[in-house]
């Protein structure tokens, strides 16, 4: 086995409850985004992008739809006969066996699986953020500082600050304090989630972490809060650029249609920085006789004739003719009928819009930080007089 | 193992008439449909198939062809024990010569196909769009004991050479032979697309060899015709024979009716193609788009109507493209208009040019023009 | 995703604990055998081989060395675009999760992974037998035979056939009587543990199965009598040429021994049907001056100095001078220093005999079947005067 | 992203001194070891330094080595965006000459060389068999901010036309020359490997290509020296050159001492080769083996002394191979004696057949051969 000077683990456990019917059966990191990608293909391509070649993917949750997604990582040219991407889901040790408690248990789980890289850093990623971001510059930095730990911090308003895990640093960047959503934030670094660690230290953190039955095994909970009670050298790094969570249905939203703004930062046509995902082998798009396309994205495979007004169409999509598609993302293979109507909407993969259905209302700013965007779960059929609300959310079957 | 069939394609054939498209490729790597070249439909047939046995015969301009291919990792063709093997011109050719003909061409790697363990091989061209389950077409081949399963599909004749096949009631082809001129009547054509036992292609071609005959097509099957163990498969649904500028530009245009991309793109046989990893395609608010096939990674910001636009086409304000075909790369500028025009890969159209061909004499920029 | 026409699942799972100190923190399936290969590269490369590219590997206890091992897929040529080789261990769907209760119960809990794939058949195997086999014509078979279920079979001899499930068939195959391991034996023909079902009709059963609370979950005890019982059409395909269960430390050291004769039916040297497995990067081996080789098979970055009779000698190992080794197996990066005497032994990867040590004894013959071979675990380091006498077992540490 | 070094290799350069061993082949896939060709030792130390984009310039019979590198998937360099491109004879060379040396090889390839991301480009033959880590040589390139490392080591000149180095104290280079006389004295010579700064290397070439130079060692090197900025890397441990017929025969030999194995293979960094699925190697009863290096893949019944062989060689009850190098797939049948003999892939040695060679002049059998 060749020594790896760097090993990525990639969290990928949760559920994403917070979105609902759409990951109901799939687990959060391969949900669709951008028109051809899935969440998880912005930390695949910035890992390999940055010469970190190989990636532990955990999780347990749903992890058919991503286990095959992955497959034998060729697309993010993950195919390496040393390294590449592994799907890492707790398992059955002699005679126990049991499920991760937490994201520093996770790790802990698998600290086997590193140590075969003999690595000396690891870099701990989260699946369900959007964003490019070269970690190798990330990682030149923690080496310079010498540091047990690097976090990746990004500036927030001081106003949102309160929502997030906030670092309290030295000119120099070392890490005094971290606060938890604090209420009166005394900084704007927010962390990213996104974290370096000097190998053998992180280890003997876990091994101590998973001893303690107190602890909840986390590593925004107890690892970074106990390694800097313990003086170790922790660093903040700060990344600038674009960054967006996408935990709930407004944030998913609003990252998509953060593609059709110029003014964006986020730029996926960026050749040095491409953004891989897995190829659906559909034919080009077509757009019909009776079509009006007003900014949209709009991606392969698709049939459009209907009106599509600053939204983003996934691979695969049948817009007939007199359908009214604004402001909305619409998920592979769906098929939105003549009359359709749907504005400030995520209608799901696979779902039939059908003749003259209303899914979603106009808005003109989003209430409490919030946009009411309705929501079709996946594979869900809608037949008039069906009207699906503003913020509103259709179960899905499967 | 379980595998039947293998496959012997060739690469080249109809560059002479495909003039500027093919100046720098085989035809087989000709653009097509958007995000093809045309061997992918070739390819992607076999693959759905499950046959991993490939031999391509190249006989010139092969680097473009091998650059698109690449190890055949795009159509899960990387084997171990099969996959795909190019031949280049001269490799087992000591008189340094190009193969005269098809004849010639099977007989330089008559080892490859002798030592392979599949019984059938399917012989193709590769200027062929068309889907086809050839599980399906071996199946009837079995089954009616033919000789030589011949493609071919029902449609006018609207290039020279089409070969024209006359059949009986059970199917069995009564008649071949070159047809040189178009006709507005429907025939039944050969789409030059066989299936053979592989011990009698080997001996068909040895025979024909050691008689100094190259035709493939003249020297063996139509002389095969008298012994009544041709069969004639006549596809179903769309296929195209692309061989010269005026049919690629026709066939090509044909994709805009929905009925024919189904035939050819939708259901279970998927056509694979080289992955670029673009972007999908964004439209721009001042755009207005009708009635055309668009590929990944294009930036749209002006008219298109009726027209083809292959990966990372950029339209900018005010251009107007009517009736084309842009390969990828392409970029007309702004106020620009462009209508029956077929622009090869990289080709910038600068501002305020106004390029026009006409239906039935398509204008062709090269590639890498700037103009 | 393309259609596949027959989908494999291998069942990797069990500890295998009659393999004691060598299966403590590796499964059965990723046991070396034979120089260069690990077990589970006989079903991986039959497989292939048998034109199948599409292999679920079910696994839950330690699936860490199995998944390195198995890796992208390519070394077995299975790092396909789509299908390949898929690790599926348990997983969590939405708030349970559960580990496998049986044989049935892994395939059912993965009837999703199957589905994907649309296939008409399934191929069931497990993952501890040493055998070649071609799939493709057992399939052929059950085609012919319109068979709802096809069990493979082997003759044995009939005062070995009450150890196995004994298939009593009528004249052209199918099977009317299944009896594990019967006291009086009405037949020969034991089942090999490898099955087609069509998958539909497998699906109805794996639900039905499940439905029941008093089943055991297993294709053997559960599955295969129930559909005997519903008059399904089954029908027992005859296999011959070698095959070895290796689920003992008598069965593996006599697996490995046929290896030697030149009698035995297991020819590894067949190009048409070739065993595949990842590649060691070793240079070729060394024999030494002192050498003295007498029948053995010898695998890739070894120093032998020493007397090697009969004997199978894995990747890496040193032999010093004045060592002797006979009728014993020597797993990889192996040290056995000058003095030792090892005899009738299996000696665990990473493990160091020391000089004069002595490990096993001469035999004749087995004793009820069982060979007394001593086992030494891996990474065991053993100094003079320590002597393990046949049949002993000395412990794994990792 | 973080790689910093590319590779540009040769694979050619000594073909005409190796005579029938490199007739069907370039010195790069020269076989070596018992299981390897040389550029295995260049492609293997490059990776394991993380270098993962490498251009190889290959003169002619480039096929052997493009089989044996596919693509580059045995080393891991089957990669999206960098990994192994094979640049073959005549392809920038408009005027279908053959490069005449190291500058023009290398000015054909320029452009592929500036459009690549990394700063530092490693140049190197492909006739060295050595375990090198870059990343060291690269640290110590910066530290000591010399414009071209040299890696050389201390040895014999045991073959013409070695480059002999002269450095002071802090290692930089004093004198570079040819030295065309074998000598029994060590001096410290130069591998021919460098690593340079890309930009400097692209100016060093464009300058001397402009003026019709052709050498990159005398026009280049040499030059260079008197601005004292060519640092020596001197490498610890095992490295062979091979450039000879003789040098092949004396450097595989080596490879029976136990410590240059160890230096040549173990630790981290492995050597990595074309996989070939071989089985372990199978010693009969009546085989008799001492002192010999034997690849996986052999079957061995007869008496093998202080020889190599590679995958898949059978030596037969009675045969007798003494200070050999034998191929792979030879065969030496039953009773026959081979001494002091070099045997290409798949020669076969017949029944009561005698062959010795001599220690300074080992005779070669060419690939195929029955003897």
């Amino acid at each position: 086995m060749l020594r790896k000077e760097c090993v990525a683990m990639l969290l990928a456990g949760g559920q994403g409850t917070r979105l609902g019917v759409l990951t109901q059966n799939v687990a959060k990191p391969a949900m669709p985004f951008g028109g051809k990608y899935r969440i998880i293909d912005f930390t695949l391509s910035n890992t390999i992008n940055s010469g970190i070649d190989t990636i532990g993917v955990l999780t347990q949750y749903q992890p058919f739809e991503l286990n095959q997604y992955i497959g034998n990582g060729q697309p993010w040219d993950l195919d390496r006969l040393n390294g590449g991407a592994f799907i890492l889901p707790p398992y059955q040790k002699a005679k126990s066996g049991e499920w991760y408690k937490g994201t520093a248990n996770a790790i802990y789980q698998n600290i086997d699986f590193v140590d075969k890289y003999q690595p000396e850093y690891v870099l701990i990623l989260s699946g369900d953020h959007i964003y490019k971001m070269d970690y190798s510059k990330m990682l030149d930095f923690h080496k310079l500082m010498e540091a047990d730990c690097t976090i990746a911090v990004i500036d927030v308003p001081i106003e949102e600050a309160s929502r997030f895990g906030i670092m309290n640093t030295n000119a120099d960047g070392r890490i005094y304090e971290f606060e938890e959503k604090p209420r009166i934030p005394k900084s704007t670094k927010a962390s990213m989630g996104i974290y370096i660690f000097t190998w053998e230290k992180l280890k003997k953190y876990l091994i101590m972490d998973e001893e303690d039955h107190n602890s909840q095994n986390d590593f925004g909970k107890n690892i970074i809060p106990g390694m800097l009670r313990a003086g170790e050298r922790m660093y903040a790094y700060e990344f600038s650029g674009y960054w967006k969570d996408v935990g709930t249905i407004s944030s998913l939203w609003e990252a998509n249609m953060d593609l059709l703004d110029p003014q964006s930062d986020i730029n996926l046509a960026n050749k040095e920085w491409k953004i891989y995902a897995r190829n659906a082998a559909e034919p080009p798009h077509y757009i019909g006789n009776q079509a009006v396309i007003d900014n949209a994205i709009i991606s392969e495979g698709g049939n459009i004739d209907g009106h599509i007004e600053k939204s983003v169409i996934f691979t695969g999509v049948t817009v007939d003719w007199g359908a009214i598609v604004r402001n909305s993302i619409v998920m592979p293979d769906t098929h939105i009928e003549s009359g359709a109507i749907i504005d400030h909407a995520i209608i799901g993969w696979g779902a039939r819009i059908g003749k003259n259905v209303v899914v979603g209302e106009p808005q003109k700013k989003p209430v409490n930080g919030e946009w009411q965007i309705a929501v079709v779960g996946p594979g869900v059929e809608l037949e008039a007089p069906m009207k699906i609300k503003a913020g509103e959310m259709v179960g899905g079957k499967k | 193992m379980n595998t039947k069939m293998m496959s012997v394609l060739f690469a080249s054939g109809n560059e002479s008439k495909l003039n500027e498209l093919t100046i720098h490729r085989t035809t087989a790597s000709l653009p097509f449909g958007g995000r093809y070249r045309l061997v992918d439909f070739a390819l992607s047939n076999l693959v759905n198939s499950n046959i991993t046995r490939i031999g391509i015969i190249t006989r010139n301009n092969y680097s473009s062809l091998m650059d698109h291919i690449r190890m055949g990792r795009d159509w899960d063709l990387n084997r171990k024990n099969s996959g795909i093997a190019v031949f280049p011109p001269f490799v087992l050719n000591t008189s340094r010569e190009v193969y005269k003909g098809k004849i010639e061409a099977i007989y330089t790697i008559l080892d490859y196909i002798k030592k392979s363990p599949e019984d059938y091989v399917v012989v193709s061209n590769c200027n062929i769009a068309a889907n086809i389950d050839f599980v399906k077409v071996l199946a009837t081949h079995l089954e009616k004991k033919a000789d030589v399963t011949v493609l071919c599909h029902t449609a006018r004749i609207n290039s020279s050479r089409r070969v024209i096949i006359k059949k009986d009631e059970s199917g069995f082809i009564k008649d071949l032979h070159f047809e040189e001129t178009p006709s507005d009547q429907d025939y039944l054509i050969s789409l030059n697309i066989y299936i053979i036992k592989k011990d009698l292609l080997v001996e068909y071609v040895e025979n024909a060899y050691s008689r100094g005959l190259v035709d493939f097509e003249k020297d063996i099957l139509f002389k095969e015709v008298e012994n009544g163990r041709l069969y004639a498969y006549e596809l179903q649904g769309y296929a195209a024979i692309v061989d010269d500028v005026k049919t690629y530009y026709a066939e090509s245009m044909k994709l805009l009716e929905r009925g024919v991309r189904e035939q050819l793109f939708d259901g279970e046989n998927k056509i694979y193609t080289k992955v670029k990893d673009s972007v999908p395609t964004v439209y721009g608010s001042s755009c207005k788009v009708i009635n055309s096939l668009i590929a990944d990674g294009c930036v749209i910001n002006g008219t298109v109507e009726n027209s083809i636009l292959f990966r990372n086409v950029r339209i900018k304000e005010g251009a107007v493209v009517r009736n084309s075909i842009i390969m990828e790369d392409g970029v007309v500028m702004e106020k620009s208009t462009l209508a029956y025009a077929i622009t090869d890969k990289h080709v910038i159209i600068r501002e305020n040019r106004q390029i026009s061909g006409f239906l039935t004499y398509p204008i062709v920029i090269v590639k890498n023009k700037v103009v």
